[in-house]
């Protein structure tokens, strides 16, 4: 393997320097427990309070509405649970849409089975919504909808304002899985209309195993994780110093950089779609052509198998991914895939390329350069091609 | 998370390709979970003279596909049909637990491959007397919790 | 301040250069998500893998009996949380015990809340459990023994084996709370017929925000945090692989030094212990003066308030608790001391000091010399005490 | 967590101790809450000429009982009964949140001190009426979920 390519900055992001440079201190030296009330411990506890700090300000929030967690999964939990325990005599009823994520999906499943109801909206072929759908869903029942911001596979940008305004009118609170979005779109809860937002640090630079939950002042919610008086009570457990820091520098990195982010992953983007049109047929790109990540590439290829196309751009040092990283150990087609309307065995062959702020031009043309003949190959073997 | 001998299986397949006017030609699998294998035999006196393969699938269906061509291939039909996915699974130095279907599926391709074989030669091959080619072999046994 | 004696590791430990060590490569070079099939997914799930075996080996468990979390609390939420609603049509009776971490015992008020029915066992002068009073607290609707291993404030440790063995007699799941014990105690999980354990990283030298929960196979547990198919499908989220590689280094480190470590901390643990009883007059030793963690010393000293106690330690450079870390911020006198029959005005001037790999004699020796002359000093401004 | 200034006035206490035969001695809070603060003042011609504390509480108690004394002493009786616990937390450059009630604290201990002088020398303060040194000013106000 003479190149090594990584194009899934979606499933997770190499941490940059600057992030780590600033955690180091906090494993072995400033290693306090916030809670105490000595040196170590206000040391600590400052240094967490610079990451509430930075974290608010990337998303327009104020530094008491952002409550830090083990990571994006646990906040999609606890916003979900949460507002659905603590809401559940104003009414039982959940909106939210077939391509969310699994950690909101799988939450929403597991209400159903506790009592409540919940409505799974469609997408058009694109991935959107359809807001009146979404307006004809809301009954008076309705407690939350929970909408992700953008979608993880096929980068799909919803229309959140509209969105956000719709819940707010209605009096439902809204909670968005921004896991995706946050560091590549700007991002102004209030201006959005947004009460509770789940982000992921290692999918903005920082480090794996930290996440946050916005939680906008006066929401009603319970705890997921109980016990200490941490995070003002709502989030019991020993903070993760490190990860709390690097999480609040990752974050700050991403809005001082933003512009420039979204202007070297989008043109690398473009780029990576048209070279692979032109030279490949019986392809087509998933997700929104306009409303979409800047990063995101999400092609299907016809007759030919997802995860033998992985292994073999892997034997060429191109890291990709078929659907999201979670489920690409699974077995099933991807449920966003199936929901924006591909046939199984042209979802079967779906490829996710996700670009970077390391991705270079010549990783690009690499891929552009080999991709086509690994899908050339593999549809050689392929029973269902007829050249 | 697959051996070297799957990977080389993988990435350099044997006997890939189609036969023409072959003696017996069999397909398992289905579009819906994303696997299908083809297999073509030429066979001469009792014996698989050719074998050929096509195959849309995981990286594994492929290897399964490609190491079961070259284990049958210059068998007599009795032995090929002895062919178990468990010998398949065992050439190809081990497969993860949730790609031990894939070499069932490779399996069943020789045996649609023999039992279309025996119909075209009007014969009765034991071992093939209740043989389904339509039978769905492919089960993904999921356990999502 | 000339000297910083850090003397609360039981608070948080300061990680190892071992640990962090290991840890490094994979915050920047091998960043892989372990769901990922491609060369970087597979370097990070081999990294959980050893990782898990390290931790199975730490406690006598087999590798797919360890299931990483964000955290100590989490695997109390989790085990407890997850026993109950899985076991509900079995019964709703737990029981449990007055000096939990608030992490058990805040789950446990959690559930009263939701249906279920909570017994708190009492414990002696010593922090010791009755036996006889847990035989005759089971009744035919307990499912679960939530019962910590060893306490966090007083140090003192249960008979986990006689309470393993009598659960399993009564076909009760029984879940322990080890974060303290583990690195501190041998413990086979076996042996003690222990069913579920929750442990904690950073408090044995390793990362904070990782925790494990230790399931014997086939007990039944629902997920606390719903999602992808991560960690067997039990805990959604991508993992945190730094912190489980540093978790997992940590465990072994802890078991190869196990004997030197309790001999090292219990000696210190004697010392000052008689260096302060010797010096000081009203003062009492709190927990058991046998069946303690090696580390652990609380003291009560009258007349005297616990905060402008640490505060004045603080000054000198000695980092102390009063009660546990996570309530030292909290007013209230400490749930475990009031258990253990302490007077209001007693529990409150409590002090706890904790010893750790790092600690020197010198460290004791200067606590030695200087906790009398602040002692004093106080109980000259106490209209409490009279000379 | 405490400014400067409080940190100096419970490391360095002022007044403290006790007046033997002092004309006015309050006592508030108690020992269940943990803290409890005396308080003993000389009184010459409504002059509050001395004054000394003794606390047995949290670090800003013992600060808050400190500067307290020394924003009354030299004072006359009905310019120390015009102490708040705001001027008090603003004379130490700020509590936390979760600490301005101590400050409470030393307000009410200087007001039952000069209660107890009033008493003493049988005559009613302005603002004193209805002063019940008895009452638990003491709140901790915990707000468990
Ligand atoms: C006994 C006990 N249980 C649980 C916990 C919680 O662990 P963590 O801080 O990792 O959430 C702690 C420490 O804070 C503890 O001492
Ligand atoms: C849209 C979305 N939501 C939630 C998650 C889960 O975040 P985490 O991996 O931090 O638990 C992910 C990524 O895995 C994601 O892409
Ligand atoms: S044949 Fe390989 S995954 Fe089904
Ligand atoms: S007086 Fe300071 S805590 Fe109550």
């Amino acid at each position: 393997m003479n190149q090594r390519v990584y194009l899934d900055y979606s499933a997770t992001t190499p941490m940059k320097q600057e992030v780590l440079n600033e955690m180091l201190p906090y494993f072995t030296e400033k290693f306090g427990n916030p809670s105490s009330i000595h040196a170590y411990g206000r040391e600590a506890k400052q240094a967490v309070d610079v990451a509430r700090d930075r974290l608010a300000k990337a998303m327009g929030a104020k530094q008491d509405e952002v409550f830090f967690t083990g990571g994006g999964s646990e906040a999609d939990n606890w916003a979900i649970k949460g507002i659905a325990y603590a809401n559940k005599q104003k009414g039982n009823h959940i909106i939210t849409t077939k391509i969310e994520h699994h950690a909101v999906l799988h939450t929403c499943e597991y209400l159903e089975k506790n009592g409540f109801e919940v409505s799974y909206l469609d997408v058009d072929q694109y991935g959107m919504i359809d807001i009146n759908q979404l307006k004809n869903a809301i009954t008076d029942r309705t407690i939350l909808i929970t909408l992700m911001f953008a979608n993880n596979e096929i980068g799909t940008i919803q229309p959140i304002k509209e969105i956000g305004a719709l819940a707010k009118e209605k009096g439902i609170y809204f909670h968005t899985d921004a896991v995706q979005a946050f560091g590549n779109v700007k991002i102004d809860v209030n201006d959005l209309n947004i009460d509770l937002m789940s982000i992921s640090a290692h999918k903005i630079y920082g480090p794996k195993g930290v996440g946050a939950l916005y939680i906008r002042k006066g929401v009603k919610i319970n705890s997921l994780i109980h016990g200490g008086a941490q995070e003002r009570r709502r989030r019991a457990g020993t903070e993760n110093i490190p990860g709390i820091v690097g999480f609040g520098k990752a974050a700050e990195l991403a809005m001082e950089t933003l512009e420039t982010h979204i202007s070297h992953t989008t043109s690398l983007r473009d780029k990576l779609v048209k070279g692979i049109m032109e030279k490949v047929d019986y392809v087509r790109l998933n997700g929104h052509p306009i409303h979409r990540l800047p990063g995101n590439v999400n092609f299907a290829f016809e007759f030919i198998e997802g995860e033998s196309l992985l292994l073999s751009l892997d034997m060429l040092g191109i890291s990709g991914s078929s659907g999201s990283a979670c489920t690409s150990g699974s077995l099933d087609p991807s449920h966003v895939l199936m929901a924006i309307g591909l046939s199984h065995e042209i979802a079967h062959g779906s490829l996710r390329l996700t670009i970077g702020d390391f991705t270079k031009e010549e990783d690009i043309d690499y891929v552009i350069a080999e991709l086509p003949k690994v899908v050339d190959r593999l549809r050689q073997m392929s029973p269902l091609y007829e050249k | 998370m697959y051996s070297e001998k799957v990977m080389d299986h993988f990435m350099n397949p044997r006997n890939v390709g189609e036969i023409e006017n072959a003696d017996g030609v069999g397909q398992v699998g289905n579009v819906k979970c994303g696997d299908i294998m083809k297999m073509y035999l030429k066979i001469e006196n009792d014996i698989i003279v050719d074998v050929k393969f096509k195959t849309f699938g995981c990286g594994s269906a492929i290897a399964t596909s490609s190491i079961a061509t070259e284990m049958i291939k210059g068998k007599t039909v009795q032995d090929a049909l002895k062919l178990t996915n468990k010998a398949v699974v065992e050439a190809l130095d081990g497969l993860p637990a949730q790609k031990v279907h894939c070499s069932v599926l490779a399996e069943q391709a020789v045996k649609a491959a023999l039992f279309d074989y025996s119909k075209k030669q009007n014969i009765v091959l034991e071992g093939l007397e209740d043989f389904n080619p339509d039978e769905d072999h492919h089960d993904h046994e999921e356990d999502h919790e």
